[in-house]
């Protein structure tokens, strides 16, 4: 097991994937001669030339439409779109084409496409280029969500994403390539759906994705530390379809549940773990579920303002503090 | 074009024709379901590209408008009919419907209800080809209207930059729906507008299927040589309404009469009587055989299909949740 | 009071608001000279002229965008988007303008434009003919959404949202232009914010918005015929904001809540009228809240796989049922 | 052009530069967070224009790359200083930031940060002057990368559509981030792509400031005078990276030599000296005097100003929840 960044455990997946099959594409703007604007295609070019690592001109709409029309034949795309944010142009060919056709076909056509987007708010980059639009991907079916929360599962899934006949988001936070972790030497698939127990505890659950695990990994060691109360923390790696099951389990558990996402809430990630609790575990519940969320603005520029819509530990540490208050 | 070919043509012109006409009738009586756009008038086009293409190999995609398309590639027309009366025995299963038929084996990419957006499909196909070294050109097949969305000029410039082997083919019926091609572009010499973004390319008399065939000849053979992406707009147009809700108030009757006059079944017909390679009676005959087949075969089946299968709702919605996946890969945890 | 058709009451709307304010104008395609899909524009070419009632080319990115840079200067545009789906074209105007201008200009600029888009699924228009999209524009602040479930709303909503100074999206159905109902003679204002009990009832919330409204009294007639259980129905016409109160007080009253949407469940209007149910009156409910949503996959063409893809009274009065069951 | 004309833009220049030195500063000694793109070596292009049009009553739009816009159509610099600071005092109460300065007094419609975007917008402003006859002109300012988006093809095609009062000027700097305009674009001569269109134009020396000047009135007199939008393509270099975070790689430095040798200020100021206009010493005194009001007045008052009020986090969502709203319509029942 090496340590590794974030961003490397992505141009590892990259890298293994391109030599493993030559259907394996990638395509999208300054991938290629730059590297990408987080190193996550850095040196491919070189080893696998313009026709396989290709730099796009700045039209995200139809370099998308391009991807997913090669995907009909055969070829693996992974399409990178450097912001979430530049995903609303490319929507259409999105929610219209990859999560439509291998279903409007009777199953004919397949899209075996990866949709690699950095997303989330980074640092005072303001409300062009803040989004966090997990939830628009979830809400569609026919496409696959997921969202690592540590280098391991950074490679591990692009890996599994690459190899799936299905269309599959990855939603990378622009916030988190930096992160460092364990990545295994040899070669390592990361299931697709799923979830995963991080922490043990029994007194909370705190669900969390991508960075949100990280600061509900920092609320209960401080709920720990300051309280005695013992969170367990479940990873949603996967956002579509969600583990309905394991988010039972948790809730059977700790009868006590947290949700926290970087989003605005409405209709998030949040409501829908919610809709699933109430749906799947209402009667194990003694407190109402609390979800945490961004305040319902645009990203603000001024940092103490960016501060204030977004979630933190702190936020999480006053919401169960709240929900044990209330019951 | 020698006498067997023309003949070819003017037959499959025909059974597009009386195709359509009786899913006209069928939606009439509520057999067909949804929308439904009809091509009548406009046959001469893709039938004249699909002549000098190579039909069932080359990879076509379109729009909305697509049951000639399918026809044209060699698609099965019952289950094309079955498709559009929502049968289980259809091309799709009963998923797609009019505006999706869809035939992997013809190498048909589909049919599309967002206009524009195969412009963009159709330079994947084209990557695909080029990457894969595949014995093939793609051929992309819209409208003039379509030309006014920014897919136009992204995946043009980007199959330019390229050199993709596609073929971009528009049916220029001068409307797009209600709205008459000047009231909507400013350049409506559409090959003037694809000449902007680095494609070169021609234009030709949609209604007569021997100058499609010889323009479509020069732009197959420019695809297919690697020399790059070509546009070759066809000045066509369409005999009836948009959808069948659509009465045609925004056009002039001595437009559609000047048209109706343009026929492209007439035109080789005609052409055909005149130099003697047709009589009216073979033209009568193999009319009732078509119109006989269609009645026969066609409808028939599509009726008699079983739909489908409402446990099955949620099929094809993830290929590796069907257990269809290719690669196998582990999805669960 | 007139009885009138909702495409009428749409279309008067229209000829009133471009009478009394020449800064309104009408852009989209179709809905000059032929007056509109679904006839709402019809005979106000003639009427306004060709400057002010627009058609469009098929550039839907491109003219939202104008729209919303009229807006900047103080025209107030009523941009038709003819189907919901091809919405996804022009987000990048709607989410990254249109919502968020006047926030990023520190209050400098308006965006008052109106985005009138039907949707909802209609008769077999098959996958990409058939999205619900209210929960996209819900989930972006800066936005308004409303969604007219008689012809009065219809009129009242689309002039108070030409004259609000925010940005509003009116969700209209295609497949209720021929709905009829009561139009008050005299001009009508309705409010954008706020919900309606439609029908009063004691043993259980029905809470629907557009069509599935019609259902939910369908099935309240129903429920109250064979089974003595009085269903209350809640009509929120505002989905964005959300009638917080109005939630809360309906689920005081019954104790026992049912949430109906046309779109697929995930991250949709259900899981967040569920997760207000869960944030403000968790202790009022008797049972688990349920939502009633269509199915989770792209609309299929055949009829009998749409009609198996979308609620109806009947799978309303199950949810019921299933409910007073598990409780 | 006169002594003082000369004077006048020279001196706009050299504050645009040294004020956005001083926010490179600014920025390495984190003052200024978020991303930040200088304009460093482009400054004859907008400086030139805005001598054409009329500065602070045109309307302007244009991208993230949007400082000495602002400066150009005569926005306070201290407050644009304040709102790079994140200060409530700044143009947009710290909410918008480097990228999205606004200024409505100004007629400055702001930066975007969605490449492209402003195309569309721009038609707005021009359909809106074109419908409240408007004494005023519109005009978008993008680069030349932006020009693969499709909003440059439908905006330009419902520009010329509709004769919309709208000036494009494409500030082509050769590159979009990392890529060299020839490995994303096929036609490079952006021009040819703005005809295929239907919009008429020129290209200039945007290093150059009477050049673009000249070619400025010719295009403002167009769009003034009804004749419809006009595109303008200005030859120019950026001097620096992309952004902060950005090292210049991907470009020659045999390439970067060159245009460094084409500095529009040095170029201007070298012409009047040669001519006598200026001295070196006028020019030193010039610049001292602009470094000292940037530092003392500008970054003083940008420094001291108070941050947002964390309470005020929602303000500006809605107008009408504002109480802001001009016709009062009643959101609640
Ligand atoms: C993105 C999008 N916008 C609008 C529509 C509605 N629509 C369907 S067909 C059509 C006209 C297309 O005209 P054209 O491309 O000329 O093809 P034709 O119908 O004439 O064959 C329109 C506006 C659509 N389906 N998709
Ligand atoms: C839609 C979209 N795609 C990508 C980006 C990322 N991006 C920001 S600036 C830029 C290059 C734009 O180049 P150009 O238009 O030539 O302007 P310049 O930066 O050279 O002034 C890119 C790709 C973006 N902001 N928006
Ligand atoms: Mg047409
Ligand atoms: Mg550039």
């Amino acid at each position: 097991m090496a340590e590794m960044m974030y961003w490397q455990a992505v141009q590892r997946a990259h890298d293994e994937e391109l030599e493993r099959d030559a259907n394996v594409i990638i395509l999208g703007e300054d991938v290629g001669l730059v590297g990408g604007t987080y190193k996550a295609t850095s040196g491919l070019l070189d080893k696998y030339g313009a026709e396989r690592v290709i730099d796009t001109p700045i039209s995200e709409n139809s370099f998308t439409g391009l991807g997913i029309g090669a995907a009909f034949m055969g070829v693996r795309p992974i399409i990178e779109i450097m912001s979430v944010n530049f995903a609303w142009l490319a929507m259409d060919q999105i929610m219209n084409n990859a999560a439509k056709v291998h279903y409007m076909s009777g199953g004919q056509l397949r899209v075996p496409a990866v949709f690699r987007i950095p997303g989330g708010t980074a640092h005072q980059l303001g409300a062009q280029h803040s989004a966090r639009m997990e939830k628009v991907f979830m809400g569609v079916a026919g496409l696959r969500v997921v969202t690592p929360s540590t280098p391991k599962q950074a490679y591990g899934l692009l890996k599994s994403a690459v190899r799936s006949d299905d269309p599959v988001v990855i939603h990378e936070h622009e916030n988190m390539y930096q992160f460092k972790g364990e990545v295994p030497d040899e070669e390592y698939l990361h299931p697709l759906e799923g979830s995963e127990v991080v922490r043990e505890g029994t007194d909370v659950t705190l669900f969390g994705y991508n960075l949100s695990v990280h600061w509900c990994l920092q609320a209960a060691d401080i709920l720990s530390e300051e309280q005695r109360i013992e969170a367990q923390v479940v990873d949603l790696y996967s956002l579509s379809p969600l583990d309905r099951e394991g988010i039972h389990k948790a809730v059977a558990n700790t009868h006590n549940a947290v949700i926290v996402e970087e989003a605005e809430p409405v209709c998030g990630v949040g409501a829908e773990v919610m809709a699933i609790i109430n749906e799947e575990a209402f009667f194990e519940l003694d407190s109402a579920p609390i979800r945490v969320s961004a305040a319902n603005v645009p990203m603000p520029f001024a940092r103490n303002l960016e501060l204030a819509a977004l979630p933190d530990a702190k936020k999480i540490v006053a919401a169960v503090m709240a929900q044990r208050a209330a019951r | 074009m020698d006498t067997d070919a023309r003949k070819l043509l003017l037959e499959k012109m025909l059974y597009a024709r009386r195709f359509e006409e009786r899913c006209f009738e069928a939606y009439m009586e509520r057999e067909i379901g949804g929308f439904l756009h009809l091509y009548v008038g406009q046959e001469a086009c893709v039938f004249g590209v699909m002549a000098a293409a190579r039909a069932g190999e080359d990879a076509v995609i379109t729009g909305y408008r697509d049951h000639v398309h399918g026809l044209a590639v060699g698609m099965d027309s019952k289950l094309m009919m079955a498709e559009l009366f929502g049968k289980e025995s259809g091309c799709c299963h009963g998923r797609g419907g009019s505006m999706h038929l869809f035939d992997l084996q013809k190498q048909f990419y589909g049919g599309y209800a967002i206009v524009g957006a195969p412009f963009a499909l159709a330079i994947g196909l084209a990557k695909a080809i080029q990457l894969q070294k595949r014995d093939q050109i793609a051929i992309c097949i819209l409208g003039d209207a379509a030309c006014n969305q920014g897919t136009f000029h992204e995946s043009l410039n980007m199959a330019a930059l390229w050199q993709l082997p596609v073929l971009f083919v528009c049916e220029n019926n001068l409307y797009g729906i209600g709205t008459r091609i000047d009231r909507s572009t400013a350049v409506t010499e559409l090959i003037e507008r694809a000449k902007g973004c680095g494609v070169t390319g021609a234009q030709a008399d949609g209604q007569d299927i021997e100058a499609v065939f010889e323009a479509s000849k020069v732009a197959v053979e420019h695809v297919r040589s690697g020399q790059g992406p070509y546009f070759l707009e066809l000045k066509t147009y369409r005999f009836r309404g948009h959808s069948m809700s659509d009465s045609n108030v925004y056009r002039d009757k001595s437009e559609e009469e000047q048209w109706a006059g343009r026929d492209p079944i007439q035109i080789l017909k005609n052409r055909m009587l005149e130099s003697q390679e047709i009589t009216e009676e073979e033209y009568k005959s193999l009319d009732k055989e078509i119109l006989d087949t269609i009645e026969n075969e066609v409808v028939a089946f599509a009726r008699q299909a079983p739909s489908p299968d409402v446990e099955d709702l949620e099929k094809y919605v993830l290929c590796d949740t069907d257990g269809d996946s290719e690669q196998g890969v582990n999805t669960n945890g």
